[in-house]
């Protein structure tokens, strides 16, 4: 089930230096939409650019969404022009959401930069299902934290710098590493659910990281050129084991997939 | 009264709007968010004997104001598109008119045995802009002979309405046309992608997978028209009008040219409601041009020019 | 040092950017709003043996994103131009490359024996996408045997540089530019206009009077790339990149391609100040990418597939 | 002689209804600039739409110049969207002036809805060399009078209504006819200049009510879509008699033509 929805603007603003977070009022999207999923969204009404723009869904509250997107090129910077009250067409609820297991006794949630936004949503999803759950992300440095200084959830995220400041210096994989020892440890490794949402860099370190096989749920969140977003056009295909072909549609058999079914495009 | 009934020789649609192969899936994919019966008929992604996986990605790259793409014609083939899809759209309310892409002619004709068996399909589109293994990748429609052949081999299978797609990647499309109606098509498909690239100066990596893809949307709509124009003049066929359509203004200026019905491509990823929006921007222009059908404008051009070949440049 | 510098094979450029024909007129008009020694070299506007009056008007139609012309090679002639025009720009500090059009192939031949004459040309490029007469209107560079025979034929009268000039409506453009080659040809221009049309859907009037007409600017890039691309994978002379240069990474992108000197086209009539403009963002390009000679880039794409002909779709 | 001028915006108002005067601060241009001639403008940075604009230069006030347009599709709309301190980039002045004769006894000015700007300029430009001029204007109706209502030239201009209203009813080749007439009275035919600048269809009407060859200067100014506005594209031809071809160039060899000279189109 997907709607076709014009979304509210309800504010729209630049959280750190080009990174915006906008909220939108979406009633029919946010009701049935779950953590991972996405929308489509129709940027211009010229048709320039041609084609709508994929970003994942964000904190979900009520009948509100917030999307959380870095500026790129045309596309992302004609949503930051958006002002309150404005509307946005929104395709969507789109892609298949995380699995979640509520046997789960620990949820280590890893994003990287602009892949935080889905891990918010759904650490605040397992937060309200009253699980367990950790939330990582590694950034280059502070400025490209894509959450606010005055967001609460800010306080409850182990942040993780390549340029350290006032954060941890390192790579996310290090923490990580870490967690996944203490697991291991407390003897829950199998009760343990991995998510992850980052660029392909991080996704193949956690891929060397994470032994394949051992932890409940393995399962990272993968972008891809889209056309249609909804199987159409065939378009958004990436190389992914479990399909009938080599290759899998990351708007439909994804964005999630599982950790060691993807390959990292060369 | 102003009607959108359009005949395109055997076939009756209840609007001018089509969806182009490729943009509208199997027909089942949008449905939830834009109603097919706003569809005179949509035309399938294009099938093929077996289930083909396509290139490898990236397989789009969208340019300024247009899409490349190269799908390499994935799709789920013949079998499971008659007994996974096709039951569960025969009961909506418009054509469904199957493209079929094969890299030889006997393949073309096993697709087409095997869905003259079964019921809820109302006619073909031979996708005949795609490589021809044999003949070293070039498009079957860039030959009129294998052109005339094809369609004439698969007429002799069906009874059925037979409109054949044809790439502009040629020098004249006059030929390939007359081929085709000579083997006996019901109508012909103008415009399929033309071939374009992207690279990332950056990375300096191409854009698609495949180096070159095919290129749509609003930029192709002035090669459309003329590819429109060159058919119109050349046979006694229906021509459906393909390429960049984003407007209802775009869907007269393409009967004007020739067309006799439209189909839309990229832009319905962006738009699903297109076709409604198209419908309704037409009746409009009908009522206040006092038309009352659709195919008044056919060809009304107001010209004594005859067609030329080539840019005058 | 980054230097701007240049060569197509026996031709030296201060600059890749150069002015395209029928954009830069004969070299006079621009000269006092834009410097022309901001361009390694400028190709006049398509010369004939005699005056021609060109086509009716309206020759112009500006589209969503492009521009179709249909001039039909208004030009001077070339005595007029060798009187009247010549001798005023060969001061110019540019290269002067005299584009030569004509219907038949006596008349390139008269027209490049006269230019042989004078001095100030540094070039020909041979126009050879446009109408034949003798063909029916097919321009010559559609068929191979009549591209090889003509360049050959101005090859024998002429030592100067010289360029074929062909167009991108054929299905494969690869067999032009070979013949091209063995003609002698010191490099190739691609790509000429794409045959387009537009209509006017209030008044149904063409919005060419010749109907059909030259699409060039922007929307032809992503086309022009592609057949730079297959131009460079079937010759060993360099190529010169045409169509909807507006950037300097525009420029980047069809050096990557296989470009080894660009023109620009349509843009100019927007922006004569284009040329400079391109020239300092490819200095910086190049401080920054550490990059000496811009012949470093040419066909710098990183792949490992072979040209692929049609689209894959 | 002509500049690439960046032009500044000094004000920019809707004068009628989906009609535009901007003064624009252009010294270079201005300087050197006649009636009659026009400027070719770029209207967007982005090449969208690639081509430049052609207006008449309307009122030259020292270093300031008006230009006066209706909005028809993009190009005109962009213009439309301006604002003061702005800055646009002015090819120009293009195109040949009216010729002037300082002998004439009478100059007869003829505009039709937006042909009027380059009439107004011309007016101007006569009064001040001391010369006897007369303004018509014919428009559809009020909203089409290319002035605005505080305009001191309005009270000076004879303005004909297809519909009437508050002005005289009928076409603007009425009044015209009776100023022929009274010349040709008054003997001064051969001594007076006529010009003109409006659609077709009023070109049409006065290359009927104006004898040919009887009065000292007899000019009209063209339309054409046009490219690059200085010679170089072939582009704005016009069936026009006095070239070496059946063409001429509006941007060039006009906008100016001999009211004989020029051939409506079909
Ligand atoms: C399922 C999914 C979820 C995403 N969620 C987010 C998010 O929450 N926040 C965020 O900042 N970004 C997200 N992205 C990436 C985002 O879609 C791109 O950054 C955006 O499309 C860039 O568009 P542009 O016009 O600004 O850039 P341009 O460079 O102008 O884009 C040109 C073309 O490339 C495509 N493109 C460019 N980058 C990407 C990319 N990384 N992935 C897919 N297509 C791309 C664009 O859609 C467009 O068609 C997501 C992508 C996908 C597939
Ligand atoms: C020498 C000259 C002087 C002009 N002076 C004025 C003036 O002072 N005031 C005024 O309102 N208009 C004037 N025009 C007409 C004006 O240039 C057009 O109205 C304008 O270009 C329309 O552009 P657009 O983008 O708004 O319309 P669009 O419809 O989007 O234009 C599409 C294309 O058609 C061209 N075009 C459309 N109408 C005309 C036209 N009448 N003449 C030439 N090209 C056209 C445009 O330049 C563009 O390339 C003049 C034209 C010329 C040639
Ligand atoms: C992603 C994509 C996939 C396509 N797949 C097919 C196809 O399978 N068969 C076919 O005949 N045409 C295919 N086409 C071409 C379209 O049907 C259409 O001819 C083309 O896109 C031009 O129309 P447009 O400009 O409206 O998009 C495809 C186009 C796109 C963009
Ligand atoms: C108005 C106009 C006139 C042209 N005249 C010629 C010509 O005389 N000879 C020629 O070889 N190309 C001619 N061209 C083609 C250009 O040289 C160039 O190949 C084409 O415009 C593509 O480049 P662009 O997209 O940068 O404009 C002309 C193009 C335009 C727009
Ligand atoms: S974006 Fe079209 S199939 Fe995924
Ligand atoms: S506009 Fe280019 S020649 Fe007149």
């Amino acid at each position: 089930m997907r709607f076709l929805e014009d979304a509210t603007v309800l504010r729209n603003t630049e959280i750190r230096p080009g990174i915006w977070s906008m909220w939108v009022e979406a009633p029919l999207i946010t009701d049935i939409s779950r953590p991972g999923q996405f929308v489509h969204i129709r940027v211009d009404n010229q048709y320039l650019p041609l084609l709508r723009r994929p970003l994942s869904i964000g904190r979900v509250h009520e009948t509100e969404m917030e999307l959380v997107w870095r500026v790129i090129g045309k596309g992302t910077a004609h949503l930051a022009r958006l002002k309150s009250g404005e509307t946005i067409n929104l395709l969507g609820p789109t892609g298949e959401p995380f699995k979640i297991d509520k046997s789960s006794e620990m949820n280590l949630l890893v994003g990287g930069g602009l892949g935080l936004p889905p891990m918010v949503y759904l650490f605040e999803h397992l937060k309200e299902a009253g699980l367990n759950a950790k939330l990582l992300l590694g950034v280059k440095n502070e400025g490209a934290i894509p959450l606010a200084d005055s967001d609460t959830i800010l306080t409850e995220t182990e942040v993780i710098a390549e340029e350290g400041g006032k954060f941890r210096h390192g790579l996310v994989t290090e923490p990580v590493v870490e967690y996944l020892e203490q697991f291991e440890k407390a003897g829950i490794s199998e009760h343990v659910s991995i998510y992850i949402c980052g660029p392909w860099g991080m996704i193949a370190a956690m891929q060397k990281v994470v032994p394949e096989g051992k932890y409940k749920i393995t399962q990272v969140s993968l972008e891809q050129q889209m056309g249609c977003g909804v199987g159409v056009c065939q378009g958004c295909a990436v190389k992914a084991d479990g399909g009938e072909t080599p290759y899998r549609l990351v708007c439909t058999d994804g964005p999630v997939f599982d950790l060691f079914e993807v390959e990292a495009p060369k | 009264m102003s009607t959108l009934n359009v005949s395109l020789g055997s076939l009756q649609l209840s609007s001018p709007i089509m969806a182009a192969s490729g943009c509208y899936g199997y027909g089942l994919e949008y449905a939830d968010v834009a109603n097919p019966s706003h569809l005179g008929g949509f035309i399938t992604k294009s099938i093929s004997p077996e289930r083909w996986k396509g290139n490898p990605p990236p397989r789009l790259a969208e340019t300024e104001f247009g899409l490349l793409n190269s799908i390499g014609l994935a799709n789920m083939g013949v079998d499971a598109f008659i007994q996974d899809v096709l039951p569960r759209i025969t009961n909506f309310d418009t054509k469904v008119i199957v493209s079929v892409a094969c890299k030889v002619m006997e393949e073309y004709e096993l697709v087409v045995r095997k869905l003259e068996e079964v019921e809820g399909v109302d006619g073909y589109e031979l996708n005949i802009s795609c490589p021809n293994v044999k003949e070293g990748g070039m498009a079957f429609s860039q030959n009129p002979k294998l052109t005339e052949e094809l369609v004439s081999r698969v007429r002799a299978i069906s009874n059925r309405w037979i409109t054949a797609k044809l790439t502009p990647n040629t020098a004249s499309i006059k030929s390939a046309c007359q081929a085709a109606e000579q083997g006996g098509a019901n109508a012909l498909s103008l415009i399929n992608t033309i071939v374009g690239m992207a690279v990332d100066y950056k990375s300096r990596r191409p854009k698609l997978a495949t180096l070159t893809g095919g290129y749509s949307g609003p930029p192709i709509k002035p090669v459309a028209l003329a590819r429109v124009w060159e058919g119109y003049n050349a046979v006694d066929i229906p021509i459906v009008g393909i390429g960049g359509i984003v407007s209802w203004q775009d869907v007269v200026e393409f009967f004007i040219v020739g067309a006799s019905a439209v189909q839309v491509g990229s832009a319905l990823y962006t738009n699903p409601g297109l076709p409604a929006e198209l419908n309704q921007g037409l009746l409009d222009y009908m009522k206040s041009e006092r038309i009352d059908s659709l195919s008044e404008l056919t060809g009304t051009l107001k010209t004594d020019q005859p067609f030329q070949v080539g840019a005058p440049v």
